[in-house]
C-alpha cells in the first residue's frame, strides 16, 4: 500500500466531512470539486483510465459547472451584481 | 351536524387527529427547520380576521379559517423552543443512523474478498471470456468499450436513455414557454430573472482565450469520441468534453452567437437521430443474436480506426447525446431556453 | 478485523464515505448540501465497485501488443458499471439542481423544511 | 423458433423508440402516439402471455449474441407475462380515461414532454418485469425514478415542487442503497445475471463463506426497494406526491410504478437469493411486521384526512401493506396472494384516482368532502366507478379486493401461532377501517347537495373516457369473479420462477 494512496484516501474523507462543516456554500462546492479530482486520480491508480477520464470530465467538470450556475442563480456567490441586488 | 363538528374540533381526540394529520408532516420534516431562520411574525390581525370569519355563517369559510388557524399554530410551534429541541433530537438520530450504517458496513467490508488478490470470486469465467475472446468477438482494443457496447449493450442503451429523459425533465422544469409568435413570454423572463439581460459581456481576455481553447477542446473531444474502441475514453467522456467546449464558447460569446448553430429544434433532432440510431442498431443486433442469426457486420482489423463493428458509430451516437444533454442543462440553467 | 479493514482500505474508505454522504443527505437542511451529499454517496459506491475489479500487478484492460491473456489485465466489468453509474448520477444532479432553482425562485430559501412550511401556508393565504 | 418469443423485447423497443419519436412530434400527435404505443404493448403482452402459457419452463431471451453469464438477458415466464398484461391493460385504460383532462394541469407546450415520460415509464416497468440482469434492473430503476419525478412536476405549483423534491431525495437514497447492495453482491459472487447469481448464492450458503456480506446485501436491496415502493415506515414521501400530482400521474405512480419495484423484489427473493435463505435471515418477518403496521396505520391516517385525494393516497399505503404482509409470510401461498393483491390494487387504484378527479372537477375543484355531496348524481359514471373501486379496496365480494383478502387469509392459515392470529386480526381490523372511510365517502357522494354552494355547470365527459372507466370497473369485477384461472397462472408461474 503506497503512501500516496493512503494520503489520497484520507483526503477524500477529509473533503467529504469538509462539505458538511464549511459555512459558505461556495467553499463546500470547491471542496467537492477537489474531492472529485482526487477520485479521478484514485481511479487512475486503480488502473481504470476510462473511469478517470470520465470522472474528470463529467464529475469534476460538468457537475461543478452546473453547481456554479445554480449558485449564481440563487445569489449565493458573494460580490456579483445579483448578490448586491438581492441585498437591497 | 355542523355544530357538533365544531365542538368536536375542540376535543382531545380531534386534536390528536389533527396532530396525526399536520403533525405527521411535522414529525418528520418540520422539526428540522433552520433555527437561524427568523421566526415568521404571527399575523395577529389576520388571525383576528380568521376568528371573525369563524363566527360567520358559511361552513366552508369556517373550515378554511380553521385550517388557517391550525397553520398559524403550526408555524408558531415551529419557532418555539420545543421545536429546537426536537430539531436537535432529529439531528442526533440522523447522525446515529449514519454511524450505525457505517459500523455495519465496516463489519461487512472485513468479510469481503481480499482487495487486489487474484482469487476473488469476481475473477471468474465471465471476465475470462471478456479478456481472452473480447478482441476477437467485438474487435475492440479497449475491453471496457467492447463490454459496455457489445456484451452488455442493453445497459448502455438504458444509460443513454437516462440522459435523454433527464434532459426532458429539466426542460419541463426550467424551459420558459414561448408565446404564439415563437418569442419567450416577456413577463415570464422578468419573473424568472434570467441571464438574458447581461448578455454578452464582451470580456476580451475571456473571448481571446476562448478563441484559442474552444477548437482545441472540441478537437480533443472528437478524438476521444472516435478513439473509444482503441483507448480510454469513448462516448461518455468524449461527449462531456465536447459539451464543455460548447459551454466555454457560450460563456465567451453569449447566447446570440451560440444560438446560431444550436437551437431547441437542433437539440431534439440530434437526440432523435442519435438515440434512434442507437436503438435501431442495437435492436437489430439483439434480434439477430436472440434468434441465432449472424448479424453480418464486419469487425475489421483490430486497431484500425474503422474497426470493431458497431462500437465506433455507437460511441459517436452516445457522445452526441451526452454533449447535447450537458449543453442543454447548462443553457436551461442560464436562461431557461436555448 | 482491523487488519482486514486495512487490507481492504479502498472499500473501507468507500463505506465510510457512503455513510458520510448518507448522513449529509439526512442531516443537512440546505438543498445544495443535500445534493453534494448525494453525489458523495454515489461516488463512494463507485469507488467500492471499482476497487472490486483491481488485481495486483495487472494492467488496465486495453489490449496492448495483442496479448489477450487473462493474467495480464484487470477485471473490466466494474469499470463498465461505474461508467454507467457516473452518467446516471450527473443526470440526477442536473434534475435536483433544476428543482432547487425552481424552489428558490418561488420561496427565496434553500431550507427544505422552511419551504415545506411555506408551501403549506400557500393554500391558506 | 416462433416470432412470439420476441414480443417482450419488441414491446420494450416500441416504448423506447416511441419515446424518442415522440420528442419531435407536435403535442396532439404525441398524445395519439402514446395511446397507440400503450395499445400495441397491451396486444404484444397478451400474445406473450399466450405464448408463455404454452411453455414448459421459463425461456431466456438473449439481448445480443452472447449467452447467460456474459450478455444481458430477458426472461419469459408466465408470471412476467401475466403481470405485463395486467399492467399494460391498466396503463392503456388510464391513458384513455385520463388524457383528456391533462390540459388542466399541464401547459400545452409541455404535453409532448409528458408523453415521453409516460412512454419511458412504461418501458422501465416492462424491463423490470422481464429482465434477468440485476444491473439492467438498476439502470431502469433510475429511468423510472426520473420519469415518475417528471410525471409529478409537470403540474407546476409549489406543492408538486416540494413533493417532487422529497420524492427525489428519498428515492435517490434508496437507489444508493440498492446500488451498494448490487456491488457487494457482485463482489462476493462475480455475477450480475440472475441464474448464475442464484447458483453462486447457493454455493455461498452451503459453504458459509461470505455469509455476512450476503446478509447485508439482502438487507440493503430490500430496504432500497421497500423505500421506493412506499412501504410503511418509509412512506412519508408518498401521500403528498400522489395527492398533488395530476390524477393520471397519480394513477400511474401508485398503481403501476410501485408494483414494478415490488415485482423486482419478489424476483430478487426468488431467483437470486432463494426464499429459504430469506426466511433464514428473518428479513421476511421484518417485512411482515412492516406490512401489518402499514395496513393499520395507513387506514388510520386515511380516516383522518379531510381531502379526498389525500385519503385515496393514504389508502395506497395501507394496500401496499397488504402486499408486504403476503410477501412477509415467506411461503409460496403468501407470495401468490401478494401477487394477486398487486393486480387487484393496480386495477382498483388507478380507477379510484381517475374517478376521484372526475368527481372533484364536477364539484368545482374543491376536494373537501362536503363539497362532494351529490357528486355521484352530477357525474353518474364516475360515481358508480368510484363506488366499485372503493368496494374492491374494502373487500366486498365480487370484486378483486375480496379475492385478494381471501387469498391472504387462506395463506395465513397454515402459519404458526402468533403469525396466523396476527394475519387474521390485522385483516379484520384493516377491512373495518377501510370500510369506515370508503363507505363514508361513498355515502357522502350520494347525499343531497347543499343549497348554498353553487357548482360549475357540468361538463360532458368524452365518450372514450367514460367507456375506459367502465371497462376498468369491469376489470375489477372480473378479477373478483374470474380469479380462479389467474390464481392458477400465478401459482404455476411461481413454480417456473425459481
Amino acid at each position: 500500500m503506497s503512501f500516496v494512496k493512503i494520503a489520497l484516501l484520507g483526503m477524500l474523507i477529509v473533503c467529504a466531512l469538509g462539505v458538511s462543516f464549511t459555512r459558505n456554500l461556495l467553499t463546500s462546492l470547491i471542496v467537492y470539486m477537489a474531492y472529485s479530482l482526487m477520485m479521478a486520480v484514485i481511479w487512475m491508480l486503480l488502473e481504470s483510465p476510462d473511469l478517470a477520464i470520465t470522472e474528470a470530465a463529467v464529475g469534476a467538470g460538468i457537475t461543478s459547472v452546473l453547481f456554479f450556475v445554480t449558485l449564481k442563480k440563487i445569489h449565493a456567490i458573494k460580490g456579483d451584481k445579483d448578490h448586491e441586488q438581492a441585498q437591497k | 351536524m355542523s355544530k357538533r363538528r365544531s365542538d368536536w374540533e375542540q376535543r382531545p381526540q380531534a386534536r390528536f387527529l389533527r396532530w396525526m394529520r399536520d403533525g405527521y408532516g411535522a414529525l418528520d420534516d418540520q422539526i428540522t427547520t433552520s433555527i437561524s431562520q427568523p421566526a415568521a411574525p404571527r399575523p395577529d390581525q389576520e388571525a383576528m380576521e380568521a376568528h371573525d370569519i369563524l363566527v360567520g355563517t358559511h361552513r366552508h369559510e369556517r373550515e378554511l379559517a380553521l385550517d388557517r388557524l391550525a397553520h398559524y399554530d403550526l408555524q408558531n410551534w415551529a419557532n418555539t423552543r420545543g421545536r429546537k429541541v426536537l430539531g436537535r433530537l432529529y439531528a442526533v438520530l440522523a447522525l446515529l443512523l449514519g454511524l450505525i450504517l457505517i459500523y455495519f458496513l465496516l463489519n461487512t467490508v472485513a468479510f469481503m474478498p481480499r482487495f487486489a488478490s487474484a482469487d476473488v470470486p469476481a475473477n471468474n469465467e465471465v471476465i475470462a471470456r471478456y479478456v481472452e475472446k473480447g478482441l476477437e468477438e467485438t474487435g475492440a482494443i479497449n475491453i471496457v468499450a467492447g463490454m459496455i457496447l457489445d456484451y452488455r449493450a442493453f445497459d448502455t442503451l438504458g444509460e443513454s436513455t437516462v440522459l435523454f429523459i433527464a434532459a426532458c425533465a429539466v426542460l419541463i422544469l426550467l424551459r420558459i414557454d414561448l408565446d404564439d409568435h415563437g418569442q419567450p413570454m416577456q413577463q415570464l423572463i422578468a419573473e424568472e430573472s434570467d441571464d438574458r439581460h447581461y448578455e454578452p459581456k464582451n470580456d476580451r481576455i475571456l473571448q481571446g482565450s476562448a478563441m484559442v481553447l474552444t477548437p482545441i477542446i472540441l478537437l480533443f473531444g472528437i478524438y476521444v469520441l472516435f478513439n473509444g474502441h482503441l483507448g480510454p475514453g469513448g462516448g461518455f467522456s468524449g461527449g462531456a468534453i465536447l459539451s464543455s467546449g460548447l459551454i466555454l464558447y457560450l460563456n465567451a460569446f453569449g447566447f446570440q452567437k451560440a444560438g446560431r448553430f444550436f437551437t431547441y429544434k437542433i437539440f431534439m433532432w440530434v437526440s432523435f437521430f442519435s438515440l434512434g440510431f442507437y436503438g435501431v442498431a442495437k435492436a437489430y443486433s439483439f434480434y439477430m443474436g436472440a434468434n441465432g442469426l449472424h448479424s453480418g457486420i464486419p469487425l475489421g482489423t483490430p486497431g484500425a480506426i474503422l474497426s470493431s463493428g458497431l462500437i465506433m458509430p455507437l460511441n459517436i451516437a452516445v457522445g452526441l447525446v451526452v454533449a447535447c444533454t450537458m449543453y442543454i442543462f447548462y443553457a436551461l440553467f442560464r436562461k431557461g431556453g436555448l | 478485523m482491523w487488519q482486514a479493514l486495512y487490507d481492504n482500505l479502498e472499500q473501507t474508505v468507500a463505506v465510510i464515505l457512503f455513510g458520510i454522504g448518507f448522513t449529509i443527505l439526512l442531516l443537512q437542511r440546505n438543498l445544495i448540501r443535500k445534493i453534494i451529499g448525494l453525489n458523495i454517496m454515489s461516488t463512494a459506491t463507485y469507488l467500492f465497485l471499482a476497487s472490486m475489479g483491481y488485481i495486483q500487478g495487472r494492467k488496465a484492460p486495453i489490449v496492448t501488443d495483442g496479448v489477450t491473456d487473462l493474467a495480464a489485465y484487470i477485471n473490466p466489468i466494474p469499470a463498465g458499471l461505474v461508467l454507467t453509474g457516473i452518467v446516471v448520477s450527473v443526470s440526477f444532479t442536473g434534475i435536483m439542481l433544476a428543482l432547487t432553482v425552481r424552489l428558490y425562485r418561488r420561496y427565496r430559501t434553500l431550507d427544505i423544511d422552511q419551504i415545506a412550511l411555506l408551501a403549506k401556508g400557500e393554500d391558506m393565504a | 423458433m416462433t416470432l412470439a418469443r420476441n414480443f417482450p423485447f419488441f414491446s420494450i423497443l416500441v416504448c423506447l423508440v416511441g419515446s424518442v419519436v415522440t420528442s419531435v412530434l407536435k403535442p396532439r400527435a404525441a398524445k395519439a402516439l402514446t395511446i397507440i404505443i400503450a395499445g400495441v404493448v397491451l396486444v404484444l403482452s397478451a400474445f406473450t402471455l399466450r405464448y408463455a402459457l404454452a411453455l414448459e419452463s421459463a425461456e431466456p431471451f438473449m439481448m445480443g449474441h452472447f449467452p447467460a453469464p456474459w450478455g444481458n438477458e430477458l426472461r419469459i415466464g408466465r408470471l412476467e407475462a401475466l403481470m405485463a398484461t395486467g399492467i399494460s391493460a391498466v396503463l392503456f385504460i388510464t391513458l384513455l380515461a385520463g388524457f383528456y383532462h391533462m390540459p388542466a394541469f399541464v401547459s400545452e407546450k409541455k404535453l409532448g414532454l409528458y408523453c415521453i415520460m409516460v412512454d419511458l415509464a412504461m418501458c422501465a416497468i416492462l424491463v423490470m418485469l422481464y429482465t434477468n440482469d440485476l444491473f439492467t434492473a438498476y439502470v431502469f430503476i433510475e429511468i423510472m425514478t426520473i420519469a415518475s419525478c417528471a410525471l409529478v412536476i409537470v403540474r407546476q405549483n409549489g406543492h408538486t415542487l416540494v413533493a417532487a423534491t422529497r420524492y427525489m431525495i428519498m428515492n435517490l437514497l434508496a437507489s444508493g442503497l440498492v446500488l451498494l447492495g448490487i456491488s457487494m453482491l457482485y463482489g462476493i459472487t462475480g455475477h450480475l445475471l440472475m441464474e448464475p447469481l442464484g447458483r453462486s448464492v447457493r454455493h455461498i450458503v452451503e459453504t458459509g463463506q461470505y455469509m455476512e456480506p450476503l446478509t447485508v446485501v439482502i438487507a440493503l436491496i430490500t430496504a432500497g426497494l421497500a423505500i421506493k415502493s412506499a412501504m410503511f415506515p418509509f412512506h412519508a414521501w408518498a401521500p403528498d406526491t400522489y395527492a398533488f400530482a395530476p390524477p393520471m400521474s397519480s394513477a400511474i405512480l401508485s398503481g403501476l410504478i410501485g408494483k414494478a419495484y415490488i415485482f423486482l423484489l419478489i424476483k430478487f427473493f426468488y431467483r437470486v437469493i432463494g426464499l429459504d435463505v430469506i426466511v433464514g435471515t428473518n428479513v421476511d418477518s421484518v417485512l411482515f411486521v412492516c406490512g401489518v403496521s402499514g395496513m393499520l396505520m395507513g387506514s388510520v391516517l386515511a380516516i383522518s384526512q379531510r381531502d379526498i385525494r389525500r385519503m385515496v393516497a393514504y389508502s395506497s399505503v395501507s394496500q401496499i401493506g397488504y402486499i408486504y404482509m403476503g410477501l412477509g409470510m415467506g411461503t409460496e401461498a403468501g407470495v401468490a396472494a401478494a401477487l394477486f393483491q398487486m393486480l387487484a390494487h393496480a386495477a382498483a387504484k388507478s380507477l379510484l384516482f381517475l374517478s376521484t378527479n372526475e368527481l372533484v372537477s364536477v364539484s368545482g375543484d374543491r376536494k373537501r368532502f362536503h363539497y362532494l355531496h351529490g357528486a355521484g348524481y352530477r357525474n353518474p359514471v364516475a360515481g358508480v366507478v368510484f363506488t366499485v373501486g372503493a368496494m374492491s379496496l374494502v373487500g366486498i365480494p365480487f370484486t378483486g379486493g375480496f379475492i385478494a383478502k381471501l387469498n391472504l387469509a387462506t395463506a395465513g392459515m397454515p402459519m404458526g401461532g402468533w403469525m396466523r392470529a396476527l394475519v387474521l386480526i390485522a385483516l379484520a381490523i384493516s377491512t373495518l377501517l377501510n370500510a369506515v372511510y370508503y363507505l363514508h365517502t361513498v355515502v357522502s357522494l350520494y347525499r343531497r347537495a347543499p343549497a348554498e354552494i353553487d357548482y360549475p355547470p357540468s361538463h360532458r365527459v368524452p365518450r372514450h373516457a367514460a367507456a375506459a372507466l367502465v371497462i376498468s370497473m369491469l376489470l375489477t369485477v372480473y378479477l373478483g369473479l374470474g380469479s380462479g384461472p389467474i390464481m392458477r397462472v400465478i401459482e404455476a408461474g411461481l413454480k417456473m420462477f425459481a
